[in-house]
C-alpha cells in the first residue's frame, strides 16, 4: 500500500485525502464562478489554499467525534461529511439549505455528519467544543471534539480560557488552528508578539502541542491520528497549529492581491506549494495510483458540484412564515 | 407536603431534584462545591451528584461556552454566576450563540441552559457588584428571562427552565435568599410566561419585579389603610411576558405602577407601559408610572445608598400622587436600610 | 466651506481633525490601517497620523480596557468594532468599568473614550453581523449614545463625543456610510443630547432613530401625498435622550410613532413611549406606536431579510392606521431588499 | 548598610520595607478588631499575611510610575503611598473618602500616589495597566504601569489578550501576580491544570517572567528591581508570580479555617512564614537595626493608624445629594 515508503499513509487513505480536498476545491472554485450572479447573497469564506488540514484532520476521525468550526467552515463542514447540497441550498438562502436558510454561509450545520455547528464570531465555537468534551467525559463517551479556527482566534480570550479549562479536566478536544499568517488584511506582526510561536501559547498551558506545515495533506494527516490516538487514551487536549495560506480574499470570491496587503511573493510561494497539486503528485509517483483514476474521480466530484448547485439554486426560498418559527425550541420536554 | 423554607433552599432543593432526576443536568459555577455553597442555594449538592456539580476557573465567557457545547449534545446545565455584574463577561456567548442557536441553525440544534445570576444589594455592594440588568435580557429574543420573587416560584420556575429546552436567564434577588415561604417538597413547575395575581383590588394594578414585588405588598398593605385598593401581580418572567394578566387587571383598576428592581429608563417597565398603552389606552384613568433605580451607578456608602433605592414608601406616595389624593406618613423604615434583614451582617 | 461627502467620508474627516487637532486623541480597531479602513472610514488615517492609528488583536475586550486605561491618564481613544456583535465581547468592561469610572471614583477619574460600532444589514449579515442594541446602552448610566442618521452629524457627532470627557458609544449603521449630504469642511460640534426636527408636521410626529430616520422621511413624503402632515425627528442621541423636542412636538401633533432599527420589545421606543405618556398624557388622540424589529434573530436568507425589517411602508401603513385612515398602496420597493443600494454587490 | 552580606538590599531599604508591611497590617488588623461595630459596611478583603509584595513591589517604583489593583488592594493603596485616612474613610461610606464614599473598599483610587485605581471583576484592571503603558509609550513618557492580581486573574481572558498586546507592543507594563492558592475557597486544582506553573502563561506569551517567594520582602524587592530596571530599558513587559498565602476569610475580617477548605497545616505553616516576623528578624539580626528603631517606628504606625480610624469616623457621611453627581464628567473640555 506504501510502496516507496516515502509516504507516510496508505495509498488508499491518500487517495481519499486527495478526494476530500479536490471536493472541497471545486466547490469553492464553484462559488467563485458564480458569485457574480448575486444570488449567493451573503458573505463567503472561502478556503482554497488551506484545505489539506480539513481533509487530513477529518480524516482521522469516527463516526462519533464531532466538530465546530468558525467563519471559514465549508472545507471542515464537507471533510467531516456534511451534506454538500444541504450547503450550497443554504448559502443560496434556500429552504432546503442545512439550516433552512437561516444560517447562510457563516452558520452551517450538520448534526448527522458530526458537524455540530460554525459561527462567525472569532474564537466563539472553541468553548463550545470543550463542552461537547466535557459532555462527553460526563456520560463516559468516547468521541473526541474537535475546533477548527485561525490564527486570530488565539488572540481571543476565549481561546485561553478554554484551553484552561480542558487542560484542566483533561478533556478529549482537538484544538486546530489554521494559521494562514493574516486576519483579514492584518499581518500577524500588528497582533502577536514577534518570536512568539502560536504554539507556545497551547505549550503555556501545559498542553500537548505541535506546529506542522498544513499544506501537507499527508503530515497533516499523520499528526492528526496520533493527536486522537492520545486523546482516546485520555491524555488530554492537544493542541495543533497548521501552517496554511488563503488564496483568495478574506470574504468573497475575488483575489485581493492589488489591494497590496500581502507581497506578490509571498502569495506566488504559496500558490506553488498548493495542497492539492503536491498530493495529486504524490498520488501519481510515491502511491503509484493511475492518472485515469484521478480523472474519474475528478469527474465524479465536478458532476456532484454541478449536481449540488442546480440543487440549490431549483430549491426554494423559505415562505415567509419561516421567518418567525424555530425561535424557540419545543417549549419543555 | 409543604414546608416553610427560604427562597435559598428552595433553589438548592430545585437543583438537587433536577440533577437526581436527569442525568444530563449538571450544574457549574464558582464555589458551588465550597462550604457557603452560593448564598446556601447549592449546599450538599456535590457530596450527593459528584461529578456533575462542579466548580470552575474564573472564565466566566468560557464556561458559558462550555455548557453551549455540552447542552448542544444534550446536557442541561445549570450555571451559576454570584453576581449579574460577573456574567457580563458572558453576554457574548450568551446573546450571540445560546439566544440564537436553534434559530440560526434551522432548528437542528437547541441550547437547555439555564444560567442563574444573583442581582447584589446593600452593605456596599457599590457599582460593580448590584447591576439588575434584566431589561437587557428580556430584549434577546431566544433567551427566556424569570425572576422569582417567593420561594415557591423560585422552585417551580426552576425546574421549569431547567426542563426547557432553550436558554432561560434565571435572576435571583440578593435580598430574597434569606425569604422564607411555603414550598411543597416534590418537584413542581411554574409556568414560565406567567405572572402571578398575589393581591386582588381595584383601584390600581401594582406590577412587582422580583424583590420589588415584596415592596409593593408592603405598598398595597398601607394603601388598604388609607381606603386604596391595590391588586399587585408578580411578574415572574419578562421573557415571555405575561402581558394578558397586566393588561386585563389595568383594563379593570385603570391604573398602572410597575416596581423594577432595575433602572427606570430603558428599563423593563417602559416596555409594560408601552403595550399597556397600546392596548388598553381607552381605559387608562392617569398615565402610568414607573418606579425603579435612577441614573445613577450604585453608591457604596449606605449613606448615599439608602437614598438610592426605591422602597415602599415611594410607592405609596407615587400612588397617593396618581390617585389625586394628599401625601400620607409612612411607618419609618426600622434599622438599617442597607441589609435585608437584621440577621445579616455582611460582609457580603 | 461645505461640501457633498458621505457619511464614511464625513466619518472620516472628523477622525482626521481629531487627530490633528489632539495629540491625545488615538485611534485603534480591527482593520483600521488596512486597505478598506473599516468601511472606508479610516482611509489614509494611518499615513497622516502614523502611531496613533493602530491595528489589533481581535481582543475585543482587552482593547477596552487598554482605551480606559489610557483615557484614565488623559488619552482620548476611538475604539471601532467592524460590527456591534463583536463588541458584546468587551461589555464588561464598558458598562462595569467605563461607564462607572468617574462616578465610583467620586470624580477622581474620567474616561473620555468614543467607541464606534456598525450594525449591520443586508446581504446576509444574519443573526450575528446585524444586532443594533443601542436599548441597552441606553440603559447603563455613565454612558452617552448617539447614532447620527446624516453625514452632518456622523461628524459632528463624532468630533463632540471625541471631546466629551465621558465615555460615549457612537453607533453607525451600515446603510448610511454610503449616504451623501452637505458637511463642512472645518471642525464643528454636534451637541448630544439633542434631537433635530427634519420635517415639520401637524398630524403625527414620527421619530427615527438611526437608519429609520431615512425611512421616516420617505414616510412622511409618501404621507404628505395623502394629505397627512407628517413631523420627522431625528433622534441622533440616546442617552441623554432629548425628550423635551420629542414631547413639545406630540403636545402639537397629538400622535406619536417611533421607528427603531432596533427590537420593538424592550427597545429604546418603550422608553419614549413611556416619557411622553408620563408627561403628555392629556395631549395624546390615539396610542402611541412603535415599529422596529420583530422578536426574532436576524435570519440570513434574502427571502426572509425581506419581511424581517420595517421599511417606510409600515411607517405609512400604521399612521394611516392611527388617523383611522384605509390602507394606502405603497410604490413597490424597487430593486433588491438586501443591499443598501444598487451599488452595493456584497459580500459585506 | 549591608554588613552581613547576606541579604539583598540596604538597611534603610530594609526598614522601609518593614515600615510599609507593618503599616499595612496594623491597618488591616485594626479592621479586623472593628469590623464587628457594623460601621464598615462594606466588603473588605484583607491582604494579611500579604503584605510583602505589595511592599517590596512599590519600593522599586518611582513617582511617575502607577498602578491598578482588584479587590484585594489595600497593601497596594498604601505601599503605593495612597493616603491612609482617606482610605480609611473611604471604607467607612465616608465624604472624605479617596472616592467621596461611593466605591468602598473595593475602589480606592489615589491619583496623587500613582493609585489609579482598583475595581473588583477579577482581571478586569489588567488591560487598564497595559493601556496606561501604551499611552506612555504613545508620548514617549518613561514611568511604567503595574498591574497587581491574584491566582484567579490568570484564568480570565482579559489577562491573556492583555499579555498578548504588551508583548506585542514591548510596553512597560509590570505584571504582578500574587499566588495565594485559593479563589474565594477554591483551591488552585479545580481551576488550573496540574503541573502547570502560572508563570509558564506568561512565558507562553513571550513574555520574560519569574516565580518567586512572596513572603519575602527582600526577595520581591530585588525581583521588582530588576524587572523595573528592564521595564524602562524597553524591554518590554515583565510577569513576576509570588507565591504567597491570605490568612483571613477571602472576604470580611475572620479566621474561616473552621469552614475546612484549608489544611490546618497548611495553614500553619504559612503562619510560621510571616512576611513582616522574618523580615524584622532579619533587620535586627542582619541589618543589625536596633530593637528600640523598631520600637518607635511600630508606636508612630499605630498611632497613625489610631488617627486614620478616628479621622474616618468622625468624618461626615455624604450627603444625599452627592449621590447624584458625578456622573458625568465635564461635559466637554
Ligand atoms: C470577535 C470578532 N471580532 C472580529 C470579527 C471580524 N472578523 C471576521 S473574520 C476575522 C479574521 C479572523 O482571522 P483568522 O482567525 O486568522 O481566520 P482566517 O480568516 O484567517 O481564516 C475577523 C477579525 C469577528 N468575526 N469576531
Ligand atoms: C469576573 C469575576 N468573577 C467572579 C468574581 C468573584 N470573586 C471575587 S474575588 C474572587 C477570587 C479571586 O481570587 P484571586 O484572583 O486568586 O485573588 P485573591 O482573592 O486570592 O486575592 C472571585 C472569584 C469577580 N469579582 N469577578
Ligand atoms: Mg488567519
Ligand atoms: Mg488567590
Amino acid at each position: 500500500m506504501n510502496p516507496s515508503g516515502v509516504t507516510a499513509v496508505s495509498a488508499e487513505t491518500a487517495l481519499a485525502l486527495y478526494r476530500t480536498m479536490r471536493r472541497i476545491r471545486r466547490v469553492e472554485e464553484a462559488i467563485v464562478e458564480r458569485y457574480g450572479e448575486q444570488r449567493m447573497r451573503c458573505p463567503v469564506h472561502l478556503c482554497i489554499g488551506q484545505e489539506a488540514v480539513a481533509a487530513g484532520v477529518c480524516q482521522a476521525l469516527e463516526g462519533d467525534d464531532q466538530i465546530v468550526s468558525g467563519h471559514r467552515s465549508h472545507g471542515h463542514y464537507l471533510a467531516k461529511g456534511g451534506d454538500l447540497k444541504a450547503m450550497m441550498a443554504e448559502i443560496y438562502g434556500k429552504a432546503s439549505g442545512c439550516s433552512g436558510g437561516k444560517g447562510g454561509s457563516m452558520h452551517l450545520i450538520d448534526r448527522a455528519a458530526g458537524f455540530l455547528g460554525a459561527t462567525p464570531i472569532v474564537g466563539g465555537t472553541i468553548a463550545m467544543a470543550v463542552g461537547v468534551a466535557l459532555a462527553a467525559k460526563l456520560r463516559g463517551e468516547t468521541g473526541i471534539a474537535v475546533a477548527f479556527f485561525g490564527d486570530a482566534a488565539v488572540e481571543t480570550g476565549i481561546f485561553h480560557e478554554s484551553l484552561n479549562f480542558a487542560a484542566t479536566h483533561r478533556l478529549a478536544v482537538l484544538l486546530v488552528c489554521e494559521n494562514n499568517l493574516y486576519s483579514v488584511y492584518s499581518p500577524l506582526s500588528v497582533r502577536q508578539p514577534e518570536g512568539r510561536p502560536i504554539v507556545a501559547l497551547a505549550r503555556g498551558h501545559g498542553i500537548t502541542a505541535d506546529a506542522l506545515d498544513g499544506n501537507d495533506a499527508e503530515a497533516v494527516h499523520v499528526a492528526a491520528l496520533d493527536a486522537v490516538e492520545s486523546l482516546r487514551a485520555g491524555d488530554g487536549p492537544v493542541f495543533l497549529e497548521f501552517a496554511t495560506y488563503r488564496w483568495r480574499e478574506h470574504c468573497g470570491p475575488n483575489l485581493d492581491n492589488d489591494i497590496g496587503y500581502r507581497a506578490p511573493e509571498e502569495f506566488e510561494a504559496w500558490l506553488s506549494r498548493c495542497p492539492i497539486a503536491t498530493h495529486r503528485a504524490r498520488l501519481l509517483n510515491d502511491h503509484r495510483v493511475e492518472e485515469g483514476v484521478l480523472g474519474d474521480l475528478e469527474e465524479d466530484i465536478d458532476k456532484e458540484v454541478r449536481d449540488a448547485f442546480t440543487f440549490a439554486e431549483e430549491s426554494a426560498f423559505p415562505p415567509a412564515e419561516e421567518m418567525s418559527t424555530e425561535i424557540y425550541a419545543s417549549e419543555s420536554r | 407536603m409543604s414546608r416553610v423554607i427560604t427562597y435559598a433552599e428552595a433553589i438548592c432543593e430545585a437543583t438537587d431534584q433536577c440533577l437526581a432526576a436527569d442525568a444530563n443536568v449538571y450544574l457549574m459555577g464558582l464555589g458551588v462545591p465550597d462550604p457557603k455553597g452560593v448564598f446556601g442555594t447549592t449546599l450538599g449538592l456535590k457530596e450527593r451528584h459528584g461529578a456533575r456539580v462542579m466548580d470552575m476557573p474564573t472564565s466566566e465567557n468560557a464556561m458559558t461556552g462550555v455548557a453551549i457545547g455540552a447542552a448542544i449534545v444534550g446536557m442541561r446545565p445549570i450555571l451559576t454566576h454570584q453576581r449579574l455584574d460577573f456574567a457580563l463577561l458572558s453576554i457574548e456567548q450568551l446573546v450571540n450563540q445560546a439566544a440564537k442557536f436553534h434559530y440560526m441553525f434551522g432548528g437542528e440544534a437547541s441550547v437547555p441552559l439555564v444560567v442563574r445570576m444573583v442581582i447584589g444589594r446593600g452593605w456596599g455592594q457599590g457599582p460593580q457588584h448590584s447591576q439588575s440588568l434584566q431589561a437587557w435580557f428580556a430584549h434577546v429574543p431566544g433567551l427566556k428571562v424569570v425572576m422569582p420573587a417567593t420561594a415557591y416560584d423560585a422552585k417551580g420556575l426552576l425546574i421549569a427552565a431547567v426542563e426547557d429546552d432553550n436558554p432561560v436567564i434565571y435572576l435571583e434577588h440578593r435580598w430574597l435568599h434569606g425569604t422564607k415561604g411555603e414550598v411543597p417538597e416534590e418537584p413542581y413547575r411554574v409556568p414560565i410566561g406567567e405572572a402571578r395575581r398575589l393581591r386582588e383590588g381595584e383601584d390600581i394594578t401594582l406590577v412587582g419585579i422580583s424583590y420589588m414585588t415584596i415592596e409593593a405588598m408592603r405598598a398595597a398593605e398601607v394603601l388598604a389603610g388609607h381606603g386604596i385598593s391595590a391588586e399587585v401581580i408578580d411578574l415572574r418572567s419578562l421573557r415571555p411576558f405575561d402581558a394578558e394578566t397586566v393588561i386585563a387587571s389595568v383594563r379593570r383598576t385603570g391604573r398602572l405602577l410597575v416596581a423594577d428592581t432595575g433602572g427606570v429608563t430603558g428599563g423593563f417597565g417602559g416596555e409594560i407601559v408601552s403595550q399597556i398603552v397600546e392596548r388598553a389606552f381607552d381605559r387608562l384613568i392617569c398615565p402610568p408610572r414607573r418606579i425603579g433605580l435612577p441614573d445613577i451607578p450604585t453608591p457604596t456608602s449606605p449613606a448615599l445608598a439608602r437614598h438610592y433605592y426605591p422602597r415602599a414608601g415611594d410607592i405609596v406616595t407615587a400612588v397617593m400622587e396618581m390617585l389625586d389624593r394628599g401625601p400620607v406618613a409612612m411607618p419609618p423604615a426600622d434599622g438599617p436600610l442597607d441589609v435585608p434583614d437584621p440577621g445579616f451582617t455582611g460582609p457580603f
